[in-house]
């Protein structure tokens, strides 16, 4: 009984370091621009509250176009790296042995822990009109005139899937080799087919990885801002983009606040439905990663 | 199953070569003699890297001063967030891993939320709340708080925000793994509670200390997204190349990259080795 | 050792100038690159702190001066003023006087008209000529402000006279939106920077775009058949100044830099680097003859009285021509 | 004058909220002796010992070591040392500085301690191991690496928490001789816990039967076998058949009705509802009842499996009146050795042979 | 007409690079037979089960099941089924779903799968766990829920591979006799692999006793454990004491001479270097020498331990001219019933009992 204050003490000195971080950091920012987005511009340098920054969200075609615009993509990007992972988490975990195993996964890492700006340089060089791409169909033959492949959609989507694949390979794998070897026998021992195996033990088993892999994907397509912005087109405008032209071309912090509780909001609720969809809880699964 | 087909393999070399296409072309035209990064070959050349600028007119990577002041700035930050991550993300581990109290799993549940959040967003966020923050204070104090304002040091709280979570996971997933009974099997043989932390503890935890402030580091100098809306008059390297890459490059900035990836590599390899000692 | 952070344009701070500065005053510069928006949203975001002297457009100081205070006003008597076009430096005071105090005095002047490459795209003398099929995804502009005040005034509106009436603002806006979604098929991209356009415009890539004058002359000097035209609706004047942020912690350092580089010789090499012309008294004759010409060229008497000169941009139009761009750019 | 016991534990109860994993357990342990308590999973055994350790602190009694009591003393201070089920070797030291580790701690310079762990690992068999790591020793050695860690210190009282339960069965049978010898060698006492009767039975002096917190029996090895106290300790100690019916009191012995209508003649004690035991060993068999004619117990049966383990082996009888099946010994020799499935067979034991308790 | 055998091994062997992990391995197993392998860790027991199964490929040799060749036939069209030593359910299905499974992927209907998954849960004692998740069995529970998995499928052979290594001690010995009792009832051909000599003997029929890919020998429980054609096949088939010598025939039987000149008599074969065997239960045991008088090989000894194990206890008895001491069986009753650590004793054998082999 006696250390009953010392203890308290020891536990408010540990727990100091995170309330800081969490509270200086995370949550009074946010409520910062909570309040924020709820403040209208009366006169210079007058604010009020109000929703008039949400209502301009609800009632201009184009922000609430970006914003689903954004959204949709962002979730067809997540599905698509899915899809392209899920062989090369599946090799890695399950085919590949030891050293080979070690450097595929040190390989796929590699590219991900340079800055995302150098591979996107690198797509632009492959991919603009004077690029290696259009400078080697020529070559070939296959074109008579450099083909511009930059500036579209096409190459925002394979930029940001290339981005995403890391996030995505890496949970799948953990997931994947966590599944007993002997359970895929088994799976075959009692007469199921490839398809079978994969459909009823090896999906399922992976489902926890699936979702940390598509949460973060999502999370980090949804919210990137160099990747559209430097490989989109006239035509694209990410939703990051409305926020960053909000807070430094327009000057226009409320607009952006609300621009940013939006895309949160957005972002939580894709999360929250994946997570209930699936059956997985949070914890869990960004442990996962 | 343990036998792959030959499309597998083959989706996996494509994989493989789809991975690493960006990186060799900008490595490659890092010693294009040429003034564009594009096509056609012109030769090859060090004038990105070592030269003064008689020759394109613009000077090489490491002459020139835009470039080796962001290289700078970068380090400038990644080493205290590479730090800070892994002091305060041990206390955090140790808080989630060790202490009983009521709220832990809420308080857990907030320290994984970073991860949920848009980097723009937390970089807005943070950069509203220290501006009203500055604005009150200096109000109050009379005085200027630059470190408040938009900066280096904003940068480094900004890339904390996220990063501490990572460093938190990467260093509590090890102290999870630790067998209480060895600390309780040397304080059963007389030790310190001092002396247990530490001999048997700490040496433990140390490849995961190790790892975490290399992904800090790592993270810290990739950052783009949360920095950008911190930055204030020194920019970090991606904020450089960002804002070159919109002008319309030199080779000059393959030159950085490459370096970039040079360094990675290297970090990579001292993380590689780190963990197989773990083994 | 004493130091001036110095928030400005590239080009504008020649490596032999700050030299020469340094040695004379003992003062450092320290140069942060930027443009217009980048500026202004620093300073707002540390309520002017953080840079000791700033080179927004003229146009650009008093609305965000009314809207954020982000600037000091400048104490006259510490500036020569006798080292600067008399008229233009009237000129510039008047634009950025707020409530009687003036915040800016002119540096550097220039125009946005069009780049054209005349081998492949001749036909083009005014901004509407971007949207012509013959160059179809091969035409360019920003999607900022200029080009909106400059489609304006290719199809007969006068954005200027409107600028203190929001509701007509608004509507001239929308009808030139609409004409810009109209063109946007013809465009390549939306430059962002000016090296990003020279060579996009150097490999073909592009082949008319509207730009400032410096670009195109300096192309012109690469290439005889690119060449900086001032469209026939009238090129757009500009005027960069020199302001000082409402928390700059060294204003001397600041109006020592402003004297020193209105000086003629100084005020030259700073002209000649940036390709553009100065507010200085006396360095046009400093000026080499090339750009002289190039300017002759560009730039018949006529199409000198035809500049359009922005007035300050008052507080609120901004976010409404914010919108039309941000259109602009999403919509396809 | 030296205390008599080295180990006295007073009354101790541990609650864990409103569950007691230690309920008012009294015992002593003598110098030299090797004291086990054997009990199922989640008795309370690892409570009890972690109390001893000083990991956990009792909600009352006192716990006494050489007379002293140690409520309040931290564990680094106390002179017992423990044996984890985990063994919790350092793997981040190599095998000398873990036996050396403790003598640091006490302050013994670096050379001397070392040296010490030297003569340590030597007298427990490990010469020249001094430099490997942990990792790359085999069970039984690491087995032996722990406990040499606790004897370099030279403690009053070693404590073991089920040390050998990582280990392969091989291993295992070979570890328990072993532990004994060493045991033996050093003459320390050991407070040993397992919850394997053959451990307990083979190694111990004395063995405590735990069973939800309390003490059934504390008592030699053989006493327990032979007379075990109530009827938990005499089926969790060896193989035995179990029979449940209703007592009553008959000549001299006690006669338990099976709900049967069978009955059976045992020693003990019971009121109306009875358990009865009697070990396979004890179980005669005869094809010719009249071989079994002087036991009061007698059944004839049929042999429903032969369950061949070398010396081990047994029979599975089929016996009319009884719900189970009546194990007993395969004898090795004699007509019966071969005996088929299927085969009838008479059994019998003597009213000594069966032990009757209160149910 | 029905193939008189369900399996045919037919000369199989399989390298992993230069190491054959099984070496030219033929063996059959008839229709309801219980037939164990029984080796030690790494002899090659999982790698041939393995490719009974079709998850390896031998690298020459045949496997047959009824008279068809399985080479080139894949894991899931063999009519064979595994049973997992880790027991690998499908922790992401319930109970029923597991039984099922194999089922449905036969194109049963979803229906009659679940109708006969219930009917086999029955059957095993599990009536009514069909919806329970996997994770909530105990482990005798998850056992029989594997071998469920496997009997729906009415399978020609079934595999097991050390099904109850992940059990503990007391559930072992339950779920042995269980398994045989499976066995019986379904009537189903079981392959069955093990370490442990006591679960092989125990259940099988039949046991091939496996050493470093090769087979020792083949045969019943008993002909092993009384007639092992190997010393490898003495030692690991139950608990017996080694002895080595220089053999030397002798009348009828064969002598062999130990290092320190004593002599012992046996029956065997074997060359200039010699391996004897003798059982625990086979020395006798006379505090008066003269009661062992017929035994060919009589010796005086000390008892150096007494490991007390309820019916299974013996004695370690240092005697003069052995290297190790001699383990004997402790007996139960009569005047050695209550011998202690250090009394003199005397022991004998005959010569059958001791088995002789080249070393
Ligand atoms: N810290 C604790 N908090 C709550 N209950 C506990 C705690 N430690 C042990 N218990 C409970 O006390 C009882 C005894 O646990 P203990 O670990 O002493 O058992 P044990 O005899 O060592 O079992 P095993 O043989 O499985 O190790 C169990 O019911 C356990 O759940
Ligand atoms: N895929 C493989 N590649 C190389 N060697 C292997 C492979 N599988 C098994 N071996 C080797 O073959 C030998 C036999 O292994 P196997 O698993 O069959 O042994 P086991 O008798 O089942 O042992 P245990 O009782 O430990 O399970 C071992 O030496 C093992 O190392
Ligand atoms: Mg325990
Ligand atoms: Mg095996």
């Amino acid at each position: 009984m006696m250390q009953k204050p010392a203890q308290r003490l020891t536990l408010f000195l540990l727990l100091a370091p995170a309330i800081l971080w969490l509270g200086l950091l995370i949550v009074l920012p946010h409520v910062e621009i909570l309040v924020l987005s709820f403040s209208e511009r009366v006169a210079p340098r007058v604010y009020a509250f109000g929703f008039r920054n949400y209502l301009e969200f609800f009632t201009e075609p184009l922000y609430w176009r970006t914003f689903a615009r954004t959204a949709f993509m962002s979730i067809l990007v997540t599905a698509l790296t899915l899809v392209l992972a899920f062989p090369i988490a599946l090799y890695i975990a399950r085919v590949a042995q030891g050293r080979v195993k070690a450097m595929l996964l040190l390989l796929c890492l590699l590219p991900f822990w340079v800055s995302e700006l150098v591979r996107t340089l690198g797509w632009m060089m492959l991919l603009r009109e004077t690029g290696v791409v259009s400078y080697i169909l020529r070559a070939v033959g296959a074109a008579d005139q450099p083909v511009e492949l930059l500036y579209n959609d096409g190459a925002v989507i394979l930029g940001l899937v290339y981005g995403g694949l890391l996030f995505m390979i890496v949970p799948l794998a953990n997931a994947l080799e966590s599944l007993e070897p002997a359970v895929v026998e088994a799976g075959f021992d009692l007469g199921g087919s490839r398809w079978t195996v994969l459909r009823r033990i090896v999906i399922p088993h992976a489902m926890p990885g699936i979702v940390a892999g598509c949460i973060i994907v999502f999370m980090l397509t949804v919210g990137n801002f160099a990747t559209p912005v430097l490989l989109g087109g006239k035509n694209g405008l990410w939703f990051t983009e409305q926020i960053y032209a909000q807070f430094i071309t327009r000057f226009n912090w409320p607009q952006g606040a609300a621009f940013g509780m939006l895309l949160l909001l957005l972002s939580s609720a894709i999360v929250w439905l994946g997570l209930r969809l699936t059956g997985q809880s949070l914890g869990t699964t960004l442990k996962q990663a | 199953m343990n036998r792959p087909s030959l499309a597998w393999k083959l989706y996996i070399a494509a994989f493989y070569v789809f991975l690493f296409a960006p990186l060799l072309i900008v490595a490659i035209f890092a010693f294009n003699a040429s003034p564009f990064p594009s096509p056609p070959w012109r030769g090859f050349t060090l004038e990105w890297f070592t030269g003064s600028g008689a020759a394109f007119g613009k000077p090489g990577v490491l002459t020139d001063p835009v470039w080796l002041s962001s290289i700078g700035n970068s380090f400038k930050v990644a080493i205290p967030v590479a730090l800070l991550a892994v002091l305060v993300g041990t206390v955090n581990a140790w808080v989630l891993e060790r202490a009983e109290f009521r709220g832990k799993t809420f308080l857990a549940m907030m320290m994984l939320w970073p991860l949920v959040i848009p980097g723009v967003v937390l970089g807005i966020s943070i950069l509203a709340f220290f501006s009203r923050l500055a604005n009150g204070l200096e109000d109050w104090l009379q005085t200027d708080l630059d470190f408040l304002r938009p900066g280096l040091s904003l940068v480094i709280l900004g890339q904390l925000s996220f990063i501490l979570t990572i460093s938190t996971l990467i260093i509590a997933a090890r102290l999870r793994k630790f067998d209480r009974s060895l600390e309780e099997a040397a304080f059963d043989l007389g030790a310190s509670r001092t002396r247990v932390l530490r001999t048997v503890t700490l040496p433990f935890l140390r490849p995961s200390l190790i790892g975490a402030g290399l992904v800090a580091l790592l993270m810290s100098f990739e950052n783009f997204n949360t920095t950008l809306m911190l930055v204030g008059s020194d920019a970090p390297l991606p904020i450089t190349m960002y804002g070159q890459m919109r002008e319309g490059a030199t080779p000059a900035i393959n030159a950085v990259s490459l370096l970039l990836m040079l360094g990675v590599g290297g970090i990579a390899s001292v993380f590689a080795l780190t963990a197989k000692a773990e083994r | 050792a004493e130091k001036l952070r110095l928030l400005t344009w590239a080009d504008y701070v020649p490596k032999d100038v700050m030299e020469q500065f340094t040695k004379e005053t003992g003062i450092e510069v320290e140069v942060t690159l930027s443009n217009n928006e980048e500026m202004i949203s620093k300073l707002r975001a540390t309520q002017g702190a953080g840079f000791d002297l700033v080179q927004p457009s003229q146009d650009r100081i008093a609305g965000p001066q009314t809207e954020f205070g982000i600037y000091k006003p400048l104490d006259l008597s510490k500036i020569k003023s006798d080292q600067f076009i008399a008229s233009m430096l009237e000129a510039t005071k008047k634009n950025t006087t707020v409530d009687g105090k003036v915040y800016g005095v002119p540096h550097i002047w220039g125009t946005d008209g069009l780049i054209v490459n005349t081998k492949t795209a001749a036909k083009v003398a005014d901004y509407n000529d971007l949207c012509d099929p013959a160059i179809a995804g091969k035409a360019s502009f920003r999607a900022k402000r200029p080009a909106l005040i400059a489609f304006a005034f290719a199809n007969g509106m006068d954005p200027f006279a409107s600028y203190n009436d929001p509701k007509a603002y608004t509507a001239m806006m929308e009808k030139v939106g609409t004409k810009l979604a109209e063109c946007k098929k013809n465009v390549k991209f939306f430059w962002d920077g000016k090296d990003q356009l020279l060579n996009a415009i150097r490999s073909g890539e592009v082949v008319a775009a509207m730009a400032w004058d410096t670009g195109g002359w300096k192309l012109n000097s690469e290439s005889a058949d690119i060449k900086f035209v001032a469209p026939k609706s009238g090129a757009l004047g500009w005027v960069d100044t020199f302001a000082i942020p409402a928390k700059g912690r060294n204003d001397d350092a600041a109006y020592k830099w402003i004297n020193f580089n209105m000086k003629p010789e100084i005020a030259a090499k700073v002209a000649a680097t940036a390709g553009n012309f100065t507010a200085s008294n006396g360095a046009d004759k400093l000026m080499q003859g090339k750009l002289k010409d190039q300017f002759a060229e560009s730039f018949p008497k006529a199409a000198i009285d035809n500049i359009k000169w922005y007035p300050a941009v008052p507080a609120g139009i901004e976010e409404i021509e914010g919108k039309i761009l941000d259109r602009l750019k999403a919509g396809s | 004058m030296a205390p008599s016991t080295d180990l006295d534990i007073v009354r101790v109860t541990k609650r864990f909220g409103a569950h007691a994993a230690v309920d008012d357990v009294s015992f002593s342990v003598a110098p030299g002796e090797f004291f086990s308590i054997l009990g199922p999973s989640g008795c309370g055994k690892t409570t009890l010992m972690r109390m001893i350790a000083g990991f956990e602190h009792p909600t009352s009694g006192d716990i006494r070591i050489r007379g002293q009591s140690m409520i309040g003393v931290p564990a680094n201070r106390r002179p017992v040392n423990m044996v984890f089920q985990s063994l919790a070797l350092f793997p981040m030291m190599s095998v000398g500085e873990n036996v050396a580790y403790g003598l640091t701690c006490r302050g013994v310079s670096r050379a001397e301690a070392e040296e010490r762990a030297g003569r340590m690992l030597e007298r427990v068999g490990l010469k020249g191991f001094g430099e490997r790591r942990v990792t790359a020793l085999s069970g039984g050695q690491r087995q032996r690496v722990a406990i040499a860690r606790c004897l370099v210190l030279e403690p009053t009282l070693v404590l073991l928490d089920e040390p050998l339960g990582a280990l392969d069965l091989k291993l295992r049978e070979h570890m328990k001789i072993e532990l004994k010898q060493l045991q033996g060698t050093f003459n320390t006492t050991f407070a040993y816990i397992t919850h394997d009767q053959s451990e307990a039975l083979v190694m111990s002096d004395r063995i405590a039967v735990m069973n939800q917190g309390r003490f059934e029996q504390v008592g030699s090895p053989r006493e327990l076998y032979h007379n075990p106290a109530t009827p938990f300790v005499a089926s969790f100690v060896g193989e035995t058949n179990r029979l449940q019916g209703e007592a009553s009191a008959s000549n001299g012995a006690i006669a338990v009705r099976l709900p049967s209508g069978a009955v059976v003649q045992g020693q003990g004690r019971a009121g109306q509802a009875a358990l009865a035991f009697v070990r396979p060993e004890a179980v005669a068999l005869a094809q010719d009842p009249s071989l079994l004619g002087s036991l009061p117990n007698r059944f004839e049966g049929r042999v429903s499996a032969v369950l061949f383990d070398g010396a081990a082996s047994s029979l599975l009888i089929d016996t009319a009146g009884f719900a189970e099946p009546v194990r007993a010994v395969l004898p090795q020799a004699g007509p019966l050795a071969g005996i088929q499935v299927g085969a009838p067979v008479h059994v019998g034991w003597t009213a000594d042979a069966m032990k009757v308790f209160a149910a």
